[in-house]
């Protein structure tokens, strides 16, 4: 009953193992892998919507105030990560891109942590020329700190500056290009 | 004095200590060598076995509160030395340490001597784990005892000793003037039931469930570490050429070169087959079977073997 | 003087259990003094014998009363000493010296002492005349005084009815194996007119008539009872148990050996029927059905002490089919076997005795871990266990070494396949012995200590101390066997087989000669398998090095670690991360899987042990029937 | 000569004991697909032991809970020195996205040092086997400062 069993094992020890090598090379055909993510810094603008919608709450976001604005310091933690790509899917920017990089051992946890530094200046407050708005509300949809508020019946264009971080997203967005940012204070 | 020397070289050096070390380890690297072969894998080097027993060696030893020291530290040294002893029993083909004229029951006893140390080395840990585990060792032993008394019998009965019966010196004779025992046809059931105890009193794949890792955390083994357990590891290598060699000089002796080392590698290279043969191979195609099960297989299939050897032997044929 | 000692001895004990009754049934002192004194001079007389009659070979012989034969033929009573006798007296002597010792401190917690050490000086003195006798009938008189006081030392701690139970089995089973014996004696009294064994030798010698024949098979069914071979072990289970431990200790040390040695002097020297291959063959079948019924009753006992009375049937079986052999080699064993059972099983005993006045209770599943509180008492238990599985280098394994060559040459010279079988039993019986010795090993001395017996203390000193004797005794007695044969057991075997100087000392010279008795040449038995004492030396050199190297030696850097902190987890045991908590594997969970394969074995053998006395007497009646039927039918 | 070989057995041969915190099996899967033929961990001595007292690299899976911390803490410690922890995938480092659960007591750094993280959710076994040879070389470099 162990018969073929043994034939196999038998066969198995006059042919080359199938081990693969080690260190292994890159597999081929990783292609929708999703591994270690990679940033780019200059094409981040900020909008904090990667943060937003990440499950394990593995970005942070740290700021320092310099010179005409602040260095915004954005920090993927992998150890944390779960690795599902939504921070890369919502990002408009395509700042966030999932690589197939697997080879995320590490044993100082900080070369497991992938970072980038944004300068933001400082643009001033959000304005709208209310002359021109058609309170179509794109420009709240759009915004993802919900720092917006648009009621298309009563005419009227609220910012809640406290929320507002200048993103900019709003402006981009406005179909009457009405929005624009006002003079720094 | 000389003949003191002479013993101690026997014990530490050439058929003893030494030397049962030496290919007990060749012999547990090239299993886990031909095992991984088998299951398509490169496997560990042939060196492996000798890099876990120094690795061990260095790992500090835990010796559990509810562990009696003395048995616990004790019993894989009283396995490791009645291994030593063994070999001076079991003739390589012309040559025997201790020539005697009895000695297949020392055999016999000795090399329940390991098993026993494991079993009170591991009852002596204290852990309910190890409880489970020598009872299962104990089975297996009751288990493989049958056949491998059969398998002993028949030998001897064949190769009729003269004064007393069981004689390994009367067996490497008869082998040597009549041919390997293997080439009898009426031995061979009890060969191949040999082959079969030969993996339960090592306790390799199919048959270790008294050290099954995955149910019962090692068994016996559960509360070891450092050299103790490094101790019992080189053990387990080394039963495995005390058994190969008792198969071969029970079934396949009847070389003589008259050169002591050739016959020595021939000896060596005869029990890499069988290590291969029985251990390795079943190892590699069979997966771990129930106590029960186990207990079972011994008595009715092997022991049938054994016994069908035996009747045929008495027989005359 | 010294053909005075034997009876001496003999009439100490009797004399010091009038006194014990009288002097010290209040004054412990008094008490204890009498015995142990009696207990040691009676020994002392013996072992004074030992130059005489094993280095000079020489045989006393004795008449009461100074009652000399009369124109040839014995009436007086007769003790005659050879080498066979001395050697089981020196078994006897050994054992009862050893046990009052332990007495004292073991059984000072029960009342009517008084009571208790006068049975056991008249147990010890009848079994002591017992083996010295030289007449047949005295000898029933012993076996019935021994059987007596057996009894009623089997049912000494009467508050429990368990006690009065086995008490009861005892004595009906005693009884029909006495009865036995006395119908033997008679129907040998009529056949040879003379109750004296050196004579009624003479006048058989070795011939064979239907009275004889139905003689010999009554009293090997008699002697069977008395040392417990299958049939007629039924009650020897319970009196063992029930018994005080140091009484168990006198069953199997000497009452057993009574049996054997009544066998081995019938047989042998009165009968000589050794050379009958019918008695072979039926000694050689009972025996190995009583090693592997006891052993395999054994390993399913879940209390120390009934575990080790099954074990002591066993082990008697061992003797039975060695002497059973009729060879020297099988005798040799034998007697070597039986001095051994002695040593070990006495010693495993005390262990038995010593955990049960140390925790109250021998149920194994009731205790565990005690080798941490009783570190003495556990290392001479596994030095018992470890003989008794016959383990190298301990005695038990030099004599079934010579029980399985014994065996297997009778196999292989006969031709008869037979006892190439028994060969197999006994070798599986052996494992099996292990495996039931490993189980009180793990449940009792090993694993976990419950809570409530947290503060057992060991046993006290006089306690220890036979069991340190037997101990060593066990050892020397594996590693300088040769010296045991040349000493003990070839003198002992030439004494069986050679009966010439047995009468002739006894009737007077020419005897034999006239009778046609002849020696057999006993071929010295070769032992070579293996030198010990270089063994030892090697053992201990092989043992010092690696300990150094490994354990103390500079480069390793694994350090042994002690549990210092009571709380550390890192030397709690391992329970898979769960707190520690008690868990013990205790004697009834082991060896699942073997009990489950013999589930319709054991189904049947537990009904034959049903505990109903009608039933056991039925069996011992139906066994004796046989082995009378079996003499009748196969002797020639 | 016999100290450095004692020193470099102990990269050679690392046992591995496995401990499930509360994982949800994909990396324990992936951990013994690395003992598989394709990947075969053991041609460089790695074996998975039943018992963490022959473990020498302790491999941790799972976010911890806390029914499972106490044992963990336990069965750490039973570790013989020299010892090297591995936390496989992101549970063990952060609890991963069961991060801020009642149940759950995250980071493994709170307990015991890890050596060799390796992330991944799950990790592939490229990685695993990278990563626990990184923790062979640093098991040696322990051994390696005791023996200083």
């Amino acid at each position: 009953m162990m018969l073929p069993f043994l034939k196999k094992a038998v066969y198995n020890a006059f042919t080359k193992p199938s081990t693969e090598a080690f260190p292994c090379p890159e597999a081929e055909g990783l292609g929708e892998y999703r591994g270690r993510i990679a940033f780019n810094q200059d094409s981040c603008v900020d909008c904090g919507m990667c943060i937003k919608v990440c499950a394990p709450m593995a970005i942070t976001r740290t700021e320092e105030k310099v010179e005409g604005g602040k260095n915004v310091t954005r920090t993927f933690d992998l150890t944390s990560c779960t690795f599902c790509g939504t921070c890369a899917d919502f990002c408009e920017e395509g700042s966030i891109k999932m690589t197939t990089d697997y080879h995320m051992v590490a044993t100082d946890p900080k070369d497991l942590l992938v970072s980038g530094v944004t300068f933001r200046e400082d643009k001033g407050t959000l304005t709208c020329d209310l002359s021109g708005c058609i309170f179509c509300g794109l420009c709240m949809r759009n915004c993802p700190e919900g720092a917006l508020a648009v009621d298309r019946k009563a005419k009227t264009w609220v910012l809640d500056e406290a929320k507002c971080i200048q993103c900019g997203k709003c402006i981009g967005k406005c179909p009457k290009k009405v929005l624009s940012f006002g003079p720094v204070k | 004095m000389f003949n003191i020397l002479w013993s101690l070289f026997y014990v530490l050096i050439f058929p003893g200590a030494l030397f049962t070390v030496a290919v007990g380890l060749l012999l547990a690297g090239i299993d886990r060598k031909v095992v991984a072969r088998m299951q398509h894998r490169i496997g560990p080097p042939i060196r492996q076995p000798l890099y876990d027993f120094l690795k061990l060696i260095g790992k500090e030893t835990i010796i559990p509160k509810a562990a009696n020291k003395l048995a616990f530290l004790g019993a894989p040294f009283v396995g490791f030395v009645s291994l030593a002893l063994i070999m001076l029993f079991i003739p390589i083909f012309g040559f025997t340490a201790f020539s005697t004229s009895a000695d297949m029951i020392v055999i016999l006893y000795l090399i329940t001597i390991p098993g026993v140390a494991l079993i009170v080395g591991g009852s002596s840990s204290g852990s309910p784990y190890a409880g489970i585990g020598i009872s299962r060792e104990m089975v297996t032993m009751m288990a493989y005892e049958l056949p491998f008394v059969l398998v002993l019998l028949t030998v001897a009965k064949k190769a009729g000793g003269v004064s007393l019966a069981f004689s390994m010196d009367a067996i490497a004779n008869w082998q040597a003037a009549n041919g390997s025992m293997l080439f009898q046809w009426a031995m061979i059931p009890a060969a191949i039931a040999m082959l079969l105890v030969i993996p339960a009193e090592v306790g390799t794949q199919p048959f270790d469930v008294a050290e099954a890792e995955t149910e019962i955390c090692e068994g016996p083994l559960v509360e070891y570490s450092g050299a103790p357990l490094g101790l019992f590891k080189l053990n387990s290598a080394m039963k495995m050429f005390v058994m190969s060699a008792l198969f071969v000089s029970l079934f396949l002796g009847g070389i003589r070169t008259g050169f002591i080392l050739i016959d020595a590698i021939i000896f060596v290279v005869l029990c890499i087959i069988v290590t291969v043969l029985c251990m390795s191979t079943i190892h590699a195609i069979s997966a771990r079977l129930k106590i029960e099960h186990l207990f079972k297989f011994y008595w009715t299939f092997v022991a049938g073997l054994a016994m069908a050897s035996l009747i045929l032997v008495w027989c005359g044929l | 003087m010294i053909q005075h000692f034997p009876v001496a001895a003999v009439m100490l004990l009797f004399l010091a259990a009038f006194l014990v009754e009288i002097f010290g049934s209040k004054n412990a002192v008094v008490r204890n003094v009498i015995a142990l004194e009696a207990a040691t001079i009676s020994a002392v007389l013996i072992f004074a014998l030992v130059k005489p009659i094993l280095i000079d070979g020489q045989v006393i012989s004795y008449w009461m009363g100074n009652w000399a034969p009369v124109s040839g033929y014995a009436i007086g009573i007769g003790y005659e000493i050879d080498a066979l006798n001395l050697f089981f007296a020196l078994l006897v002597c050994a054992t009862f010296w050893l046990s009052c010792v332990y007495s004292i401190a073991y059984m000072k917690n029960d009342r009517h002492l008084g009571h208790y050490y006068t049975l056991f000086l008249m147990l010890s003195g009848s079994v002591l005349g017992l083996v010295l006798t030289g007449d047949v009938f005295n000898m029933f008189v012993m076996i019935e005084i021994m059987t007596f006081a057996s009894v009623a030392l089997t049912a000494f701690r009467n508050d429990s009815d368990f006690a009065l139970e086995a008490g009861f089995k005892y004595l009906v089973i005693g009884s029909i194996g006495s009865s036995m014996t006395l119908a033997g004696v008679a129907l040998l009294y009529g056949q040879c007119h003379t109750l004296n064994m050196a004579q009624i030798s003479a006048i058989l010698a070795g011939r064979m008539t239907p009275t004889s024949i139905m003689a010999l098979g009554l009293i090997i069914a008699g002697f069977g009872v008395k040392s417990y071979i299958v049939p007629f072990h039924t009650p020897a289970a319970d009196a063992y148990t029930t018994a005080p431990t140091s009484i168990s200790m006198v069953f199997s040390g000497m009452v057993n050996k009574a049996g054997v040695y009544g066998m081995i002097r019938m047989v042998y020297v009165v009968f000589r029927a050794m050379d009958k291959s019918s008695v072979q063959m039926l000694l050689v079948l009972f025996g190995a059905a009583t090693m592997f019924i006891g052993v395999t009753m054994a390993l399913t006992q879940h209390d120390f002490k009934r575990l080790l009375a099954f074990h002591s049937i066993s082990q008697i079986g061992y003797v039975i089919t060695a002497i059973g052999l009729g060879s020297a080699l099988g005798l040799t064993g034998g007697l070597f076997h039986a001095m051994n059972h002695t040593l070990f099983k006495g010693l495993l005993f005390l262990t038995a005795g010593a955990v049960l006045y140390a925790t109250g209770t021998t149920n194994l599943d009731k205790v565990g871990g005690l080798s941490k509180k009783m570190p003495v008492t556990a290392a001479c238990f596994l030095v018992g266990a470890f003989s008794i599985s016959g383990l190298p280098p301990f005695n038990g394994f030099a004599s079934k070494w010579m029980v399985y060559q014994a065996l297997y040459t009778r196999a292989m010279e006969s031709g008869n396949f037979v006892y190439a079988l028994v060969t197999v039993v006994a070798l599986i019986v052996s494992v099996m012995t292990l495996a039931s010795f490993i189980k009180v090993t793990q449940s009792a001395f090993f694993g976990q200590c419950p809570a409530e017996l947290k503060d057992t203390k060991e046993v006290p000193f006089s306690m220890q101390l036979p069991m340190i004797i037997m101990a060593v005794l066990c050892v020397a007695a594996g590693i300088f066997y040769k010296a045991v044969d040349k000493f003990l057991l070839n003198p002992a075997v030439n004494a069986s087989f050679n009966v010439t100087k047995y009468v002739d000392s006894m009737i007077g010279e020419g005897t034999a000669a006239a009778a046609g008795l002849e020696n057999i040449l006993v071929n010295p038995v070769e032992f070579s398998f293996w030198n010990p004492l270089v063994w030892l030396v090697l053992f201990v050199i092989v043992f010092a090095a690696i300990a150094l190297v490994i354990l103390y030696g500079n480069f390793a850097r694994g350090k042994v670690l002690e549990p210092d902190t009571a709380n550390d987890a890192k030397y709690a045991t391992f329970f898979s991360g769960e707190q520690e908590e008690f868990s013990q594997v205790a004697g009834s969970d082991l060896f699942w899987g073997f009990k489950k394969d013999w589930k319709g074995y054991y189904k049947v053998l537990v009904g034959l042990h049903n505990g109903n006395v009608n039933d056991y007497s039925t069996m011992a009646i139906i066994a004796a029937a046989v082995i009378v039927l079996c003499m009748f039918i196969f002797m020639r | 000569m016999l100290k450095e070989l004692l020193n470099k057995s102990s990269m050679k041969s690392p046992w591995i004991y496995h401990i499930n915190s509360g994982s949800c099996n994909g990396c324990d899967i992936e951990l013994v697909a690395v003992l598989t033929p394709r990947y075969d961990a053991e041609r460089f001595g790695f074996k998975l032991t039943g018992t963490p007292r022959h473990a020498d690299i302790v491999v941790v899976s799972g976010p911890i809970t806390s029914q499972s911390k106490e044992r963990l803490v336990r069965t750490l410690a039973q570790v013989p020195e020299p010892k090297c922890v591995v936390s496989l995938g992101s549970c063990p480092k952060s609890g991963n996205v069961f991060k801020g659960s009642y149940s759950v007591e995250a980071p493994l750094d709170n307990y015991v040092h890890v050596d060799v993280s390796v992330a991944g959710c799950t990790p592939k076994p490229e990685a695993i086997m990278e990563g626990l040879y990184k923790a062979a070389q640093i098991l040696q470099e322990k051994r390696e400062a005791m023996n200083k």
